[in-house]
C-alpha cells in the first residue's frame, strides 16, 4: 500500500510551527532582569550578599535534582527555574542571615512549595515566598537584624546611624506617636537608589526598575498586577495619609520602602501563581496592594509583601474561575 | 459597634478556626472537593454555629450555672448540637436533595465538628454575653467557610497536579493547606483583643 | 470609495513570519497530466460521493464520476479523459480511508460537453444558477471545503445582505489565493458578481490582507475596470487568523457570528476567491471544477512554486514537478503551516480543499511535548476566541468534560495560535479537538437519552 | 446528682420534642431496600453494569429495572445477595476477564510514520489514522492501562497492552476506553486465543505485521467450529469449547498464542 519512499515523515496535530520561546528562555530572561538588583546586593552588602546567593541557588538546585530522582522524574533542572527561585529567594534574605538557615529556606521552597506538587507549573503557592515565610517565622531574630545606614534624623544637621529598616522604625516609633524621621525629596531619592537597608535585593527600587523593563520588553510579565500592586500601596496610603498625617507617611514612602517594588515586578508576576486573564491579574494585584498596606499598618510585622501574595495566591483559583472574559459570540447577541 | 466588628474580624482573619487553631480539619479535607458543596456546606456550618453559640449560652446561663451543673458542659453541648445537625440534615433531605447526596456523611458529621463544640466552649470561657456569643459563633463559623471556600478553589487546582505517587489524595491535600496556614499567619497581630 | 479600511481589529491573533517571499512573486504554472490520477471521492465536507464508474470505464474530462449522497455532500468530475482503473480506498491526508477512483489519462484531455456555457448569466434565473454551482461540484477551496451550493441556499427566513470574497490567506508560506488575484482579478470579480446575483446580497467586500500590495492593486483596477454598485476592497490589517470565517466578518462588518451560529445568522457569507473564480468558471465557461492552484513551499523544496494541478495529481508528483526535495524533510503538510495537516505519506492525491504542500525541514519542525502548563497566560492573550486555552487543556488532560464544556470548548477554531505560542510546548490544538469530540458526542448521547426517556 | 439527672433529662426531652416535629414537617419517603442493596454490592462505582455506580444500581434493581447478575467486579457471591434481598432466584455469573486481540509491538509491526502529541490512544487514533501501518492494531499509548480500576493492564517495553487476567476484575472499562475496539471480555478459564484484529487480506497483513492472521482458515478446520472466519479474520467463537493446542504451532501467521489461563 505505501511504501517508504523516504525515512517516515514525522505526523503531529497542528500547528507545525512555533514562535519560539520555550520555559528556559523565559526563566534565563527573569535571571537577567534580576541581574541589576543582583549587582547593587553584591556592591551595597559586599561578601554577604555573594555567599547568601551562592548559598541558595546551589541548595535550590541540588534540592529539585535530589527530589527529581527521588520522585523518579527527568531531572527537571535544565529549566533554570530552581536558580531563579534560590536567586528570589536570597533577594528576600538579610544580608547577615546564616547559611545554614538559607540552606533550610531553600529546602522548604523548592521541595515543599514546588516538587511535593509534581514540579514547576503545579505550585499553587511562590516557591521563593514560602521559603523566606518559612524563615521569618521560624527564625524571627535572624530574619529581622539588618545592616546600618544613615538616617535622615527629624532635625536638620544631625545624622544618625541605626540598624532598624525604614519600616521597622515605622512600626515601633509610631507606636508611641513620634515621627521617626522627615521624608522628603531628598530620602525619597536616597530610597528610590538604594541606600538604605533591608533585603538583599529589595534595597535599590532603580535597579529593579531596570529589570522590571526588561521582563515587559521580553512579555514576560504583563503590566496589570505591577501596577494595581503598587497603586493599591500608593491609594490606601494616601487616604490614610490624608485622614491623619501625624500618624502616616506619605504613598511614596511606602512604595519606595519595604519589598513593594521587588514583590509587584518579581514575585507577584511569577506565572505560575498568578492569574491568567488580564481582569483577573488587575484583581490579584489590587488584593496584593491592599493586604500589604492592611498588615503593614494594623498587622502585627513590619512587611507585609509576602503575606499578602501568598494569600493572594490561594485565591487565584477563585478569580481564574470568576474572571473568565466573555467568549467570542457570546453575551451581547450570543 | 466596632467592637463586634473587631470580634468578627479576629474570629475569620486572626485566629481562623481552620488556619490558625486547626479546628474542623476532616470536613474541611472531606468537603472540598467542588465548589457548591463547599458553599453547601459553609452555610450549614453558620445556620448550626450561630444557633449553637446562642443556645449553649442560653443552657449554660439559664440550666447549668444556677444548678452549679458546670461539669456537665459537654454532654449538655453536644446534646444541644446534635439536635440542630439532625434538623439541618432533615430539612436539606426535604428541600435540596441534591446537596443532601452531594454532602453525603459530612453533613451529620458536623455534629463531631470540633468547631462548633470549640465556639460554645470558649463562649463560656470568655464569659461572652448572649450578643458576643452569637457575634463570635457567627465570626467562627464565617471563618471556616471563608477557609473551606478559598481551600476548595485550591483543590481544584492540585487535583491537576501530578504530585508523586506516595503524596496522592489527601497528603497533597494536607501539605497545601499547611502552606496555606503559614500565609494566613501574616494576620498574626492584626487585632488587638 | 474603492478600498476601505477595517472596520474592527479582531481580539487575539499571533504575527507569525509570514515566509511567502519564495513564491509570492513566481506566477501560476500549469503542471501536465501524471501518469496515474487517483481522485478522491471525499474531497469535500459531508457524505462522499457514490461512484458512477467502475473499472475499465472511459471518461472524458468534467464527466461526472461521483454522485452527491444527501444534502451536505459535492458531485466529484474527472480531471482529464482517459480509462478507470480502479475503485480503491485509500487513504486522505486526515488519515481515514474514503473511496477513490483510479484514472489513467489519454493525454486527449477531451471536454464533456455536459454544461452549456452561458455568457449573458445576468439574465438567468438565480435557481439556475445555484443549479449550476451543485452540477460543478463546487466546495469551499479555503481548506474547509463545506459544498458550496449548500452554503449559497440559506432559509428564508436568513437573508443575506453582505458577501465577502475571502483573499485573506493569513497561513504563513502559501500564496495560491495571493496569485490567482494578481493574475485573475477579473475572473474573481465575475464570480462574485455570480454568487451575489444567486444569493441578491446587497453588498460586495473582498477581503485582502495588506501584505499583498499587488494583489490589492490587481483587484483594484478590475473593479475600476468594470465598476459595480456597492463593492470594495477591504485591506485588513496583516495578522493570523485573519482569514478565519468569524473573525473576518468581525473586522470587515463588525458583526459577531454568535457561538454555535453561523454567518448567516449576521446575514454575511464568506467564500474564497478561488471558489469565486470557480463558479465563473462554471458558469461563464460551462466548467466543473477539475483542477485548482497550490503552493508548493518549504526549504527542502528544489524550485518552490504556485501550481496549477488537476485534482486527484499524486502529491509524489506535484513534488517531483517541483524539483523534488534537495534535502530530506522531516514533515509534509497539506495546507499550510498552522492548520495543514501533516501526511504521513506523499500517495495522496490533491483535494479541492488542498491549498498548499509545505516541507519542513527537520530542524524547522519544532516537537510538542507534555511539559506541564506554567500560566504564562500567552495563549489567553492569542485566542482569537477569548477562550482560556491553559484551563481547557488542563481540564482535557484530566478528562473533566463537563467544566470544558461550560469554558466553551466547542467555540474553538483550531487555529493553532494557542499551541504557537505556547512556551511549553504543549500540543493545545489537539487538547481541543479531543475535548471537542468528547464533548459533542456526550451532547449526542444526552439528546439520545432524552428522546428514549 | 439527682438535679443533674433531671436537667439534662428536659433539655433531652425538648430536643427530642423537637426533632420529632420536624421528622414530620421534612418527611420523605425512600425504598427501604435501597440500602440492603447498596451494602450487598461492592461499591468499586466502576460503572461495569452500565450505570453511574453501585448507588443508581441498586435503585434501578429496587425498581426492578435491572437484572442481577451484571455486577462484574462483585461475581457469583454478590448476585446471591442481591437474590437474597430482592427474594428472587438468579442465574450465577461466570467470571470474565479482558483480553488486548493484538500481539503486534513496535518490533513485530510496522509503522506508518512518527507520531508526535499527546501520549493517549484516542488522540494518536485521529491524527494520521494512528502511527502504525496496521490500522487496527494496538497503539500502545495506555488509555486502558489508565482507565484499570486495579492496574490490571500492563504497557510492554515493546508498546502494546497486556492485561493480566488475575488481576482483571472483569469491569470492562478498558473495553471502552480502546478506541480501536481490540478489547474483549472472555471467560476467564479460555487459553487459546487469535491475538489479532486486522480486517485487511493476507499480503496486506503481511507487510504491515509479522504476527497478523493472514486469512489462511487452516485453524477452523482445525478447531473444528470453535474458530470462525469474520473476513479475512480468524475470531474464536467462546461459546464453543477449544482445547486442541495443535491450532497453536500449525497457525503460519503466529498468531494464535496459549495465555496462561487462571
Amino acid at each position: 500500500m505505501a511504501e517508504q519512499t523516504q525515512p517516515l515523515y514525522v505526523v503531529s496535530p497542528s500547528p507545525h510551527i512555533h514562535a519560539g520561546d520555550s520555559v528556559r528562555r523565559i526563566m534565563l530572561a527573569v535571571i537577567v532582569a534580576l541581574l541589576p538588583a543582583l549587582a547593587w546586593a553584591l556592591w551595597r552588602f559586599g561578601w554577604n550578599a555573594a555567599r547568601l546567593v551562592a548559598v541558595c541557588v546551589s541548595a535550590c538546585v541540588l534540592a529539585e535534582w535530589v527530589a527529581r530522582r527521588l520522585m523518579r522524574r527527568d531531572a527537571g533542572i535544565d529549566d533554570f527555574s530552581a536558580v531563579v527561585t534560590g536567586l528570589l529567594l536570597a533577594f528576600n534574605l538579610p544580608p547577615s542571615l546564616p547559611s545554614g538557615m538559607a540552606v533550610a529556606g531553600s529546602v522548604v521552597a523548592i521541595v515543599a512549595a514546588k516538587q511535593v506538587f509534581g514540579g514547576l507549573g503545579y505550585n499553587p503557592f511562590n516557591p521563593a515566598l514560602i521559603g523566606r515565610v518559612f524563615l521569618l517565622i521560624s527564625f524571627p531574630v535572624q530574619m529581622t537584624t539588618w545592616s546600618e545606614w544613615r538616617i535622615p534624623a527629624p532635625a536638620p544637621g544631625l545624622e544618625a546611624l541605626t540598624t532598624a529598616t525604614p519600616l521597622g522604625l515605622l512600626k515601633t516609633s509610631l507606636g508611641q506617636g513620634v515621627m521617626p524621621y522627615r521624608f522628603d525629596a531628598a530620602t525619597a531619592w536616597q530610597f528610590f537608589l538604594g541606600w538604605k537597608n533591608g533585603c538583599l535585593g529589595e534595597v535599590s527600587g532603580l535597579a529593579l526598575l531596570l529589570g522590571a523593563a526588561y521582563l515587559f520588553y521580553r512579555k514576560c510579565i504583563y503590566w496589570q498586577v505591577p501596577v494595581f500592586f503598587i497603586g493599591a500601596v500608593a491609594a490606601v496610603a494616601a487616604v490614610l495619609w490624608k485622614l491623619d498625617p501625624a500618624h502616616h507617611l506619605p504613598p511614596l514612602f511606602h512604595v519606595l520602602t519595604g519589598g513593594v517594588l521587588l514583590g509587584a515586578f518579581f514575585m507577584a508576576t511569577d506565572m505560575v501563581t498568578s492569574p491568567i486573564t488580564r481582569l483577573g491579574m488587575a484583581w490579584f494585584g489590587a488584593g496584593c496592594g491592599l493586604l500589604t498596606m492592611v498588615i503593614r499598618v494594623w498587622g502585627g510585622y513590619p512587611e507585609g509583601v509576602s503575606f499578602a501574595i501568598l494569600i493572594m495566591n490561594a485565591l487565584v483559583p477563585l478569580i481564574n474561575r470568576y474572571t473568565r472574559p466573555r467568549v467570542f459570540g457570546h453575551g451581547r447577541r450570543g | 459597634m466596632t467592637e463586634y466588628l473587631l470580634l468578627i474580624l479576629s474570629a475569620v482573619l486572626v485566629n481562623n478556626f481552620v488556619l490558625t487553631r486547626f479546628l474542623g480539619i476532616c470536613p474541611f479535607l472531606g468537603v472540598s472537593k467542588k465548589l457548591p458543596t463547599a458553599l453547601g456546606m459553609g452555610l450549614a456550618v453558620i445556620f448550626v454555629m450561630t444557633s449553637a453559640s446562642v443556645v449553649t449560652w442560653a443552657l449554660q446561663a439559664w440550666v447549668l450555672d444556677p444548678l452549679g451543673l458546670g461539669y456537665l458542659q459537654t454532654i449538655a453541648f453536644i446534646l444541644v448540637i446534635a439536635t440542630f445537625v439532625q434538623f439541618v440534615e432533615l430539612a436539606l433531605k426535604r428541600h435540596s436533595p441534591g446537596l443532601h447526596r452531594a454532602l453525603g456523611i459530612y453533613l451529620p458529621l458536623i455534629t463531631t465538628n470540633c468547631c462548633v463544640l470549640a465556639v460554645a466552649v470558649i463562649n463560656v470561657r470568655n464569659r461572652y454575653d448572649l450578643a458576643h456569643s452569637a457575634v463570635f459563633g457567627f465570626g467562627a463559623a464565617a471563618g471556616f467557610a471563608l477557609a473551606l471556600v478559598i481551600f476548595t478553589g485550591l483543590r481544584e487546582r492540585i487535583e491537576r497536579a501530578a504530585p508523586p505517587r506516595a503524596f496522592r489524595g489527601t497528603a497533597i491535600a494536607l501539605v497545601t493547606a499547611g502552606l496555606l496556614s503559614l500565609a494566613f499567619m501574616g494576620f498574626a497581630g492584626l487585632v488587638k483583643m | 470609495m474603492t478600498m476601505l479600511r477595517a472596520a474592527r481589529r479582531s481580539p487575539g491573533g499571533v504575527h507569525p513570519a509570514y515566509r511567502k517571499e519564495a513564491t509570492q512573486g513566481r506566477p501560476i504554472e500549469n503542471m501536465p497530466l501524471p501518469p496515474l490520477l487517483r481522485v478522491s471521492l471525499s474531497q469535500h465536507l459531508g457524505a462522499p460521493a457514490k461512484p458512477l464508474v467502475k473499472k475499465g470505464d472511459r471518461v472524458r474530462r468534467g464527466q461526472r464520476i461521483g454522485e452527491a449522497v444527501g444534502f451536505v455532500s459535492a458531485h466529484v468530475h474527472a480531471p482529464t479523459s482517459g480509462t478507470v482503473q480502479a475503485v480503491v480506498d485509500w487513504p486522505t491526508p486526515a488519515g481515514g480511508m474514503q473511496p477513490a477512483v483510479e484514472i489513467v489519462p489519454d493525454g486527449s484531455d477531451e471536454w464533456a460537453a455536459d454544461l452549456a456555457p452561458c455568457a449573458d448569466w445576468a439574465a438567468a434565473d438565480s435557481r439556475a444558477l445555484l443549479a449550476r454551482i451543485l452540477e460543478a461540484g463546487l466546495c469551499g477551496m479555503g481548506g474547509a471545503g463545506f459544498p458550496t451550493h449548500v452554503k449559497l441556499g440559506p432559509p428564508a427566513n436568513k437573508p443575506i445582505d453582505t458577501l465577502i470574497v475571502n483573499g485573506a490567506e493569513c497561513e504563513p508560506c502559501l500564496t495560491a489565493d495571493h496569485r490567482l488575484m494578481v493574475e485573475q482579478a477579473a475572473g474573481i470579480w465575475t464570480g462574485a458578481r455570480i454568487l451575489r446575483r444567486i444569493l441578491n446580497a446587497r453588498t460586495i467586500r473582498v477581503a485582502i490582507e495588506d501584505n499583498k500590495p499587488d494583489a490589492l492593486a490587481a483587484m483594484e483596477q478590475a473593479l475600476a475596470a468594470a465598476p459595480e454598485a456597492d463593492a470594495a476592497i477591504v485591506a485588513l490589517p496583516t495578522a493570523y487568523p485573519q482569514g478565519a470565517e468569524k473573525q473576518q466578518i468581525y473586522a470587515v462588518t463588525g458583526r459577531e457570528v454568535p457561538s454555535g451560529g453561523l454567518p448567516m445568522d449576521v446575514g454575511v457569507l464568506v467564500e474564497n476567491v478561488a471558489t469565486a473564480l470557480a463558479a465563473a468558471e462554471a458558469v461563464v465557461e460551462g466548467r466543473p471544477l477539475t483542477e485548482r492552484v497550490l503552493t508548493v513551499t518549504g526549504r527542502p523544496v528544489a524550485r518552490p512554486a504556485n501550481v496549477r494541478a488537476r485534482l486527484g495529481t499524486p502529491l509524489s508528483d506535484v513534488l517531483a514537478f517541483c524539483g523534488g526535495l534537495r534535502e530530506p524533510a522531516a514533515k509534509a503538510i497539506a495546507g499550510g503551516p498552522m492548520m495543514g495537516l501533516a501526511l504521513p505519506t506523499l500517495e495522496v492525491g490533491v483535494a479541492k480543499t488542498t491549498s498548499g504542500l509545505l516541507f519542513l525541514a527537520p530542524d524547522a519542525a519544532p516537537a510538542f511535548t507534555s511539559l506541564p502548563c506554567i500560566g504564562c497566560a500567552r495563549c489567553v492573550e492569542a485566542c482569537p476566541m477569548r477562550l482560556l486555552p491553559a484551563e481547557l487543556s488542563q481540564m482535557l488532560e484530566a478528562e473533566d468534560y463537563e467544566t470544558a464544556e461550560a469554558y466553551q470548548v466547542l467555540d474553538c477554531i483550531e487555529c493553532g495560535c494557542c499551541a504557537y505560542v505556547c512556551p511549553a510546548r504543549r500540543p493545545l490544538v489537539q487538547h481541543m479537538k479531543q475535548g471537542k469530540a468528547r464533548v459533542a458526542l456526550k451532547r449526542r448521547q444526552q439528546q439520545e437519552r432524552k428522546a428514549q426517556a | 446528682m439527682f438535679t443533674a439527672v433531671i436537667a439534662i433529662g428536659l433539655t433531652g426531652a425538648a430536643c427530642g420534642a423537637v426533632l420529632a416535629v420536624a421528622a414530620r414537617l421534612f418527611a420523605v419517603h425512600e425504598d427501604p431496600r435501597v440500602e440492603e442493596l447498596m451494602a450487598a454490592l461492592p461499591g468499586v462505582n466502576c460503572g461495569g453494569c452500565g450505570f453511574a455506580g453501585c448507588a443508581d444500581y441498586a435503585k434501578a434493581i429496587a425498581r426492578q429495572q435491572a437484572p442481577l447478575n451484571l455486577c462484574a467486579p462483585g461475581g457469583a457471591e454478590t448476585v446471591q445477595k442481591l437474590a437474597a434481598v430482592m427474594g428472587v432466584a438468579a442465574a450465577p455469573l461466570a467470571r470474565k476477564v479482558a483480553i488486548v486481540l493484538c500481539g503486534g509491538d513496535r518490533q513485530r509491526a510496522a509503522r506508518k510514520f512518527c507520531y508526535n502529541g499527546i501520549a493517549d490512544c484516542a488522540a494518536a487514533a485521529a491524527v494520521g489514522g494512528g502511527d502504525k501501518l496496521c490500522g487496527y492494531g494496538c497503539l500502545g499509548y495506555g488509555s486502558c492501562a489508565r482507565v484499570c480500576p486495579v492496574n490490571a493492564i500492563e504497557i510492554t517495553p515493546g508498546g502494546i497492552a497486556r492485561v493480566h487476567p488475575e488481576l482483571c476484575i472483569g469491569c470492562g472499562r478498558c473495553v471502552r476506553a480502546c478506541p480501536r475496539r481490540l478489547i474483549h471480555l472472555v471467560p476467564a478459564e479460555r487459553f487459546i486465543h487469535v491475538l489479532c484484529s486486522s480486517k485487511d487480506k493476507g499480503p496486506v497483513v503481511k507487510k504491515a505485521c509479522q504476527v497478523g492472521c493472514i486469512g489462511c482458515t487452516l485453524c477452523t478446520k482445525l478447531a473444528g467450529g470453535a474458530i470462525k472466519m469474520d473476513g479475512a479474520l480468524a475470531v474464536v467463537d467462546y461459546a464453543q469449547p477449544l482445547e486442541n493446542e495443535a491450532v497453536i504451532e500449525k497457525c503460519p501467521g503466529h498468531c494464535i498464542v496459549k495465555v496462561p489461563a487462571t
